[in-house]
């Protein structure tokens, strides 16, 4: 593992410690999360409640852990479900050139005028707040940034030597979108889900911290932000835990972001 | 210039669709005005007898083009909550908002090209390390979060700023210590994510032919900086900064709702609330201009500053 | 010297000042009996009291209210009252196409007539025990047709306070009315209400000094800070909200009184005052509030008993892990007591889906559409035991004749004492047919500087008249 | 002026220039030729103490008897634009798009040699003149993309003469350019050389462009100056495998009368294989490996220059080739 | 002899920004009225300063591009009026070789995928005969079999200008289109790539289209050349004939030697582009 950039080393280090408790809280947490003792509240740490017990008596190693799962799992299916969304009409529109193209990308100019937490908070008014709608609202803000960057590197791609070349070995636009441009853009692409989930996390915070997100008994960061920004007086664990919890992902996917994209970048290679 | 109809073509093309966009989800979201408005011990009767006078029982394509009647005259409509024209309830809250934005943004851009500068021009040295770990912990901090710990910290304990409100402009001072901690939460972040570009963009810039011609040339570090690299390194710095806006546009609606600030955003999340269609119209209209408009002066901005854009090339 | 300046906060912003056209409680919290008068008030024991009516008299058949005005009362626009003005108010809430919030108030009366400037004689269709006190509400407040188009923008009334300045989104000011028949020493010459949401930036805002009070705290946990604190009185006192966790009679499974008797089993209510209230809550077994004379405690009905709550949902036939969606209002009271119900669901078999809503779509939704299964909501009208004759269409879906008759009977009753005992059997009514979750009654949280005085611990009513506030050396 | 002694420079441990030495005589035309990756480049922005930050440089580089190698940047800088300046090879990419031509050549005569707004512009308007851009005065507001490529080229160049330098860099500076704009080009390099007794350094793997301009060269190969001496005796009769091959592998277009409608198309000499990378390069003669003449001591020890006959020839191997006879 | 390529009349021209609002739209006319043939075994040079329309040629030759007038017929079918499908499997027998041989390979794919692309569209072969026929190309061009298997990435520039012509050759085409081939090489590699053209040549009778400015190239290269400027084809004919008596004055600036002029200032000043 030579000479992999420092971002990529803590940004993985963060994401994975985050990813790994997520993915233990599907087997086995401290504490069952939807058991509420408020005889319990305000635990300090102890061998019972590692980190303590929120206000409701709930242990908060096990809300952080579930919490972990759940925004990471929102994010995880906004980013895909928009990224292949956008992905796919990116290339559509890179492909096709002409009118496609123009509204395709219209389309995604049109999106982006939209303010993005403003969408989601309609979404989440129109269907209620659940997951799905969080989920949902996400995916949408994500699609025309994908959009966006894959239309513009399929068009590069679409201008390079290898592609005429396809073309000249009677290659059709699906086979050349497959074999050439996906996988010349693939890392562009993961590069721009990396930080954009990074932006998802932030979101889903957001939104959670405004009651449009994840729905109890599932704990979510944003909500227990939320529920415990009173009690920041009695027990500043309670906000600065989730709050540290947030910036900690965020900051993993943003520096795994960086690491990718020095890992990816060509010159990187030239100047071995 | 094909250029400028070209573009106005598109911002009335894109506010029509925000529109119809709108005035469709409005629609959809469950919520009656008049049941908001007069609560839950109304009598039926009172809430229908409402609903006629705020037109509600016209049909929606009806109340569309009714309104859309209304902004050929310019009449953006009466907020059904509030009772007032649309445009008094912006126009009251809109200096509060873009003072905080344009704050916001021309601080922005003065703090992120002063980091990004600094960071590029110290490249692998520990002040990069410590401006752009500094810079990703800012991009990483949620807004709201952020916010609670400055007014904790400034208002609650040490008590030089107020914890939120706005007194009104009659007393400047006083009105622009109240903005000192809602600009700093959106420009600490905004500018983290800025000052990374402008990092990048110069150092890319750095390596460029050009940038070794003027070293070649005998010019110093800094007049390479300022006088050749860093106006190149605008492009993509001025393109972020006109998407930040954006976002600047949404953090302003969670800052003016952190720090209770009468401004456009704080209006926005009541209207929606409200169900107050009009307002939401107008405001949301409002915010596309704005962005749509920022991209026009984005595209403005690379012409004034590259002369190959100018002559309508590519 | 005193200080005859104050600034109080509160959570809910107004959109409109105009308490007969908008039921938004912040109008009547900051206006009502302080701009706005109605012929009569309530004073902070719930008993009526005269305001523009100095006095009145009631027929023997109960139909007939006369009632002598005030005389000498001019509206903040210099405007003279006269009974005029009193008809042109009645008849305006009254009429066809009045959108007044409460028009149910206006209901009984079948005449309103005016012998003479100062008299105002207003005949009932049948006896209504509430109705002197239905007139001391914002909805019935007296305004003058010369100034009533304004007050969504500057309300004008009659008021020991005259509207000032109102910054939407920021703060609304109310100044002394110096014209006052009632003139007091040391009242507040200038009172501020700055519009605060949110709980944590109300209580940054009393620590740094910024506001002098604020009434209805939202945030119970952070009391014992303030009562720590010398620089901070905590008022805790009694409203008319009772908390409930309605059950939709209407449909299954709460159709089935065992089924909603289960649920009265399975709620343990001190847990659920501790844990959403912080305990600044009194438990309540059914739908009235304790601090009035007539309150019988029920809340030991139902002990909390999950193994009877279990037995009782297998007898109602309802299988364990039967999912039901609780759609709850975005109110702290709601969202906090969510999580425990849902736990202690949980602990009787019942799969609990927590569902937040907006409030304009709780109201379209829940309580309009009739589109849910549980949710919690407080109930703040005063006397609203009412609710329970509204019949299928009413979001109880609860329709009980035996109830309807007995409430009738109630309204008719002039004799307190008959009366209180009508009452009593109908809190055990309600309870003994376990038509909701009874939870708690909301408490009256207020924090306030320790120097002032004269503000109303308790809500009997929706409003809080600020006339007797004063700062103390 | 320069006298550059056993300058070497090194990535990561690999010698991309390996001891390195000669003498830029002032007035002198220096030709540097060789492949790709050779380390042509490198070389020259060692002249101006411009090395890759990554580059360990050692050896020495003496400009007026001032040694230089370790000196500081500042003093480097103050001898950029007036003893050396430099010329680089895309003239489109080496200009500052969003500066007209003017500010490009006038802005190192306000900064080195404090002239005035109005003098610098009358000084680059000359300039422009020099080498040969028509209508000076309009180009002086225009911006770079507007000029052709070759125009390009002349305006980078007058901004590395607007300071006077004793010495010009000229790195390929001609390969972006049709053959037709780089005939042109060369031919001002070398009158400019000698109109103002310039020394210049001309870089290019292109035989006949170095031919064209300079009196002496040296050729290039894996960081190794493998021979050197008259540019004229040199193509005329190299004496190391390498410049032969350089020399052979080139078509040429005089030759085709040679060649009758319908006849057999002549194969092209060439040199086989290509060129290592550095950490490929053998140890000893860089050559090894593509040398038709490779004996087996080649690979692993590093030939020692030999001195040639009279004149100033050097070459670099073993066994360098045997003189070619003089044609008539 | 067969001939396997004909252009008559072929123009092309590129719309340009407009100027004025509502002004009509200028266009650049990179190819005008075009007209050559191309027999079997022959190579044919174009010669022309830059912008003066190899390229666009090249690209209406292989289809890329559709012309605004004129017919192009390779191995006897009009490439514009046949049907797609039938233009596919026409594509075996005309292929192309790029100028930069870093940006014709796909950087993502082992050059061997590369070289078998132009084989998948024909479905009669299987992958065993794919892989045969890229081993048998890939040993044509002086690489191993083995080869196939490395990233381009892994090749020095001439290699994978090699592994292009490999690609190029694979489905055994009757005409190359070769767009400056050896430009972006080194003097010594540009040898080794037109003598391995050459041999090709002559092994397969394949017909070539040269694009190059370089005039020496070209004079080595091809049999007969078109001199292009402006887009049109000013001249043509055998090479020697054409570069040794050039009627046109265009082909003789070309061919001018810079050195042999004077070096007069003005002169300098009027010619320079
Ligand atoms: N910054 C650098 N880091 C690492 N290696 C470098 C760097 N710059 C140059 N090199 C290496 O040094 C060697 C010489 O490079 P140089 O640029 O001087 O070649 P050149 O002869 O100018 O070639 P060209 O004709 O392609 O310009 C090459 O092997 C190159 O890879
Ligand atoms: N897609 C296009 N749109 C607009 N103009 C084009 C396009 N392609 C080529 N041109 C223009 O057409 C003219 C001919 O271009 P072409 O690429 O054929 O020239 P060329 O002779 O190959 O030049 P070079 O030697 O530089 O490759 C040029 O002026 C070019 O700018
Ligand atoms: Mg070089
Ligand atoms: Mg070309």
């Amino acid at each position: 593992m030579r000479n992999l950039p420092v971002s990529l080393w803590i940004g993985g280090a963060l994401v994975g410690v985050i990813a790994l408790a997520a993915l233990v809280s599907l087997v086995w947490t401290p504490q069952d999360f939807a058991t509420v003792a408020v005889s319990e509240r305000f635990q300090p740490p102890s061998a019972r409640y590692w980190l303590g017990t929120d206000q409701l008596g709930r242990d908060v190693l096990t809300q952080l852990m579930v919490g972990a799962r759940n925004s990471l799992t929102i994010a995880l299916v906004a980013v895909g479900l928009g990224g292949a969304l956008g992905t796919a009409l990116g290339l559509l529109a890179g492909a096709k050139g002409g009118w496609t193209e123009e509204i395709v990308l219209r389309l995604a100019d049109f999106s982006f005028a939209f303010p993005a937490l403003l969408f989601a908070i309609m979404l989440a008014a129109a269907f209620g707040p659940s997951f799905a709608n969080a989920v949902v609202a996400i995916a949408f803000i994500n699609i025309p940034v994908f959009v966006r960057v894959s239309c513009a590197s399929a068009r590069q791609v679409w201008q390079r030597d290898y592609v005429l070349a396809a073309r000249a070995s009677a290659r059709g636009g699906l086979a050349i979108t497959r074999d050439h441009v996906l996988p010349n853009i693939a890392a562009i692409v993961i590069v721009q889900a990396t930080i954009d989930f990074a932006g998802a996390i932030l979101i889903e915070a957001a939104l959670s911290y405004l009651g449009l997100g994840v729905q109890p008994p599932e704990p979510s960061w944003g909500r227990m932000l939320s529920e415990a920004q009173t009690l920041l007086f009695l027990a500043p664990q309670l906000t600065v835990l989730p709050g540290l919890c947030i910036v900690a992902t965020v900051l993993g996917f943003n520096l795994l972001g960086d690491g990718l994209r020095d890992l990816a970048d060509p010159r990187r290679e030239k100047a071995r | 210039m094909p250029f400028l109809l070209r573009r106005l073509a598109g911002l009335v093309a894109t506010l029509t669709g925000i529109s119809l966009v709108v005035f469709a989800v409005m629609n959809v979201l469950p919520g009656d005005p008049a049941l908001t408005i007069l609560g839950l011990d109304s009598t039926e009767d009172a809430r229908a007898a409402l609903s006629a006078q705020l037109g509600l029982d016209q049909p929606v394509w009806a109340r569309y083009l009714d309104w859309l009647g209304g902004i050929l005259q310019s009449d953006f409509g009466t907020s059904y909550a509030y009772r007032v024209p649309v445009t008094e309830l912006i126009l009251e809250r809109l200096p509060l908002t873009l003072t905080l934005g344009l704050l916001a943004s021309i601080l922005t851009i003065a703090l992120a090209t002063a980091l990004g500068v600094f960071a590029a021009a110290r490249h692998g040295k520990a002040g990069d390390w410590v401006t752009m770990i500094l810079s990703q912990l800012g991009i990483a901090i949620p807004a709201f979060w952020l916010s609670i710990l400055l007014v904790l910290l400034f208002a609650v304990t040490l008590r030089v700023l107020p914890s939120g409100g706005f007194p009104g402009w009659a007393e400047p001072l006083e009105a622009l210590k109240s903005l000192v901690l809602p600009v700093t939460a959106l420009v600490l972040v905004q500018a983290s994510v800025l000052a990374r570009v402008t990092r990048a963009s110069v150092l890319e810039v750095a390596k460029l032919d050009y940038a070794r011609t003027a070293r070649a040339l005998g010019l110093s570090p800094r007049r390479v900086m300022w006088g050749h690299v860093l106006p190149n390194a605008l492009v993509p710095m001025v393109t972020v900064a006109g998407m930040q806006l954006a976002g600047l546009i949404t953090g302003t609606i969670v800052i003016e709702n952190v720090f209770f600030l009468p401004g456009l955003g704080r209006l926005m999340f009541q209207a929606i609330n409200n169900r107050d269609l009009y307002t939401v119209q107008a405001l949301v209209l409002l915010f596309a201009s704005i962005v749509v408009i920022v991209n026009f002066l984005v595209d403005m901005i690379y012409l004034l500053i590259d002369p190959r854009l100018r002559e309508g090339r590519s | 010297w005193a200080r005859t300046e104050i600034t109080l906060s509160t959570q809910q912003e107004p959109t409109v000042l105009d308490p007969t056209a908008d039921a938004t409680a912040s109008i009547d919290s900051m206006l009502t009996q302080n701009v706005y008068e109605s012929l009569t008030s309530v004073n902070e024991a719930g008993e009526v009291i005269p305001a523009l009516a100095t006095d009145w008299t009631v027929s023997e058949d109960g139909l007939t209210y006369t009632f002598t005005l005030a005389s000498g009362v001019t509206f903040h626009d210099g405007t003279s009252f006269d009974a005029e003005d009193v008809l042109f108010s009645f008849n305006r809430a009254m009429a066809e196409d009045s959108t007044n919030p409460s028009k149910r108030i206006f209901e009984p009366i079948t005449e309103i007539t005016a012998p003479d400037a100062q008299t105002v004689v207003i005949t009932i269709d049948h006896t209504d025990a509430f109705f002197l006190f239905n007139l001391a509400q914002g909805d019935a407040s007296i305004v003058a047709p010369e100034s009533v188009d304004g007050n969504a923008t500057s309300p004008v009334g009659t008021g020991p306070f005259r509207f000032d300045s109102w910054t939407r989104g920021d703060r609304l000011t109310l100044v002394r009315n110096d014209d006052y028949r009632d003139l007091q020493d040391g009242m507040m010459e200038r009172i501020t209400f700055r519009f605060i949401a949110d709980p944590t930036a109300v209580t940054n805002a009393l620590m740094a000094g910024e506001i002098d009070g604020t009434a209805g705290f939202p945030s119970p946990e952070l009391l014992p800070m303030f009562e720590s604190d010398p620089r901070f009185t905590v008022a805790v006192g009694t409203t008319q909200g009772e908390v409930i966790l309605a059950l939709n009679n209407g449909r299954a499974p709460f159709d089935d009184i065992d089924a909603r008797r289960a649920v009265n089993h399975g709620l343990n209510r001190q847990e659920i005052i501790d844990g959403a209230m912080y305990g600044y809550a009194t438990p309540i077994g059914s739908f009235f509030p304790p601090s009035d004379a007539n309150y019988v405690d029920l809340t030991g009905l139902y002990p909390f008993d999950p193994e009877v709550a279990r037995s009782l949902l297998a007898d109602a036939g309802i299988a364990e892990g039967t999912s039901i969606r609780l759609r709850i209002p975005p109110f702290a009271y709601a969202t906090r007591s969510a999580v425990i119900i849902q736990a202690e669901m949980a602990a009787i078999g019942l799969d609990v889906e927590v569902e937040q809503l907006e409030w304009a779509a709780w109201m379209d939704q829940v309580y309009n559409g009739r589109d849910y299964e549980m949710t919690i909501i407080a109930h703040t009208s005063p006397n609203d035991l009412s609710n329970f004759t509204r019949g299928p269409n009413y979001f109880y879906g609860y329709d009980n004749p035996a109830f309807n008759t007995l409430w009738d009977q109630i309204v008719a009753t002039a004799d307190p004492v008959a009366r209180g005992a009508l009452l009593q059997d109908a809190q055990r009514f309600v309870a003994d047919e376990a038509v909701h979750g009874f939870l708690f009654q909301l408490p009256s949280l207020g924090v306030y500087r320790t120097e002032l005085s004269g503000y109303w611990v308790s809500s009997p009513v929706i409003f809080s008249p600020l006339a007797d506030l004063r700062w103390t050396e | 002026m320069y006298k550059i002694r056993n300058l070497s420079l090194s990535f990561d441990g690999h010698e991309a220039v390996r001891s390195a030495s000669f003498d830029i005589p002032r007035g002198a035309r220096l030709g540097l030729v060789g492949e790709s990756g050779c380390g042509k480049s490198i070389t020259a922005l060692a002249l101006l103490g411009m090395a890759p930050a990554s580059a360990r440089v050692s050896g020495s580089i003496e400009i007026d008897g001032q040694e230089m190698a370790a000196a500081p940047e500042r003093l480097w800088r103050s001898y950029r634009a007036r003893k050396v300046a430099m010329v680089f090879q895309e003239p489109l990419s080496a200009l500052n798009p969003l500066k007209r031509v003017g500010d490009i050549i006038a802005e190192p005569m306000r900064l080195h040699l404090r002239l005035d707004r109005r003098a610098a512009r009358a000084r680059a308007r000359d300039l422009l003149v020099e080498v040969g851009i028509p209508d000076p005065e309009a180009r002086l507001d225009q911006y770079p993309h507007q000029l052709s490529g070759g125009q390009r080229q002349r305006v980078l160049i007058a901004a590395a003469l607007s300071c006077d330098p004793q010495l010009l860099v000229a790195d390929e500076p001609t390969t972006a350019l049709d053959a037709h704009v780089a005939g042109r080009i060369l031919d001002l390099l070398k009158r400019l050389s000698e109109t103002r007794d310039m020394a210049l350094v001309f870089i290019s793997h292109d035989l006949e462009a170095v031919a064209r301009v300079t009196e002496e060269m040296l050729v290039m190969y894996g960081g190794d100056i493998v021979e050197r001496g008259p540019t004229a005796q040199l193509l005329a009769d190299p004496r190391h495998p390498y410049t032969k091959g350089l020399i052979e592998a080139r078509p040429r277009l005089d030759a085709l009368t040679l060649r009758a409608d319908g006849a057999p198309r002549p194969r092209l000499a060439s040199i086989p294989g290509s060129v290592p990378a550095l950490a490929d390069l053998p140890k000893g003669c860089r050559f090894a490996g593509r040398c038709p003449i490779e004996r087996p001591a080649c690979a692993g020890l590093r030939p020692a220059v030999s001195v040639l006959g009279p004149g100033q020839r050097q070459v670099r191997c073993l066994a360098p080739l045997l003189p070619a006879k003089v044609p008539a | 002899m067969s001939v396997v390529l004909s252009l008559s009349g072929v123009s092309r021209a590129y719309p340009l920004p407009r100027r004025r609002l509502l002004g009509p739209r200028p266009m650049l006319q990179a190819l005008s009225d075009a007209s050559l043939t191309l027999s079997a075994g022959e190579t044919l040079g174009i010669v022309g300063e830059s912008g003066s329309g190899k390229s666009t040629l090249a690209r209406l030759v292989m289809g890329f591009d559709r012309p605004d007038a004129g017919r192009i017929t390779v191995l006897g079918q009009d490439i514009n009026a046949l049907p797609a499908p039938e233009l596919r499997r026409l594509r075996a027998g005309f292929q192309m070789v790029f100028q930069d041989p870093f940006g014709s390979l796909d950087p993502r794919r082992p050059v061997g995928w590369s070289i078998a692309e132009p084989l998948l569209a024909d479905p009669a072969l299987d992958a065993p005969t794919r892989r045969k026929r890229v081993a048998e190309a890939l040993e044509q061009v002086g690489l191993r079999p083995a080869d196939g298997a490395k990233f381009p990435h892994q090749f020095s520039g001439g290699q994978r200008q090699r592994v292009a012509i490999a690609r190029g050759i694979v489905t055994r085409p009757r005409l190359l289109v070769a767009d400056e081939p050896v430009s972006a090489l080194d003097v010594s590699m540009q040898g080794q790539i037109l003598n391995l053209l050459s041999d090709l040549q002559a092994q397969m009778g394949l017909a070539m289209l040269f694009i190059s400015h370089d005039l020496a190239l070209v004079a080595h290269q091809c049999d007969r050349v078109a001199v292009m400027h402006r887009g049109r084809i000013v001249e043509s004919g055998p090479v020697a004939q054409v570069f040794s008596h050039p009627r046109e004055s265009y082909t003789r600036s070309l061919l001018a030697r810079p050195e042999t002029k004077s070096a007069d200032n003005r002169e300098l000043v009027n010619n320079t582009p």
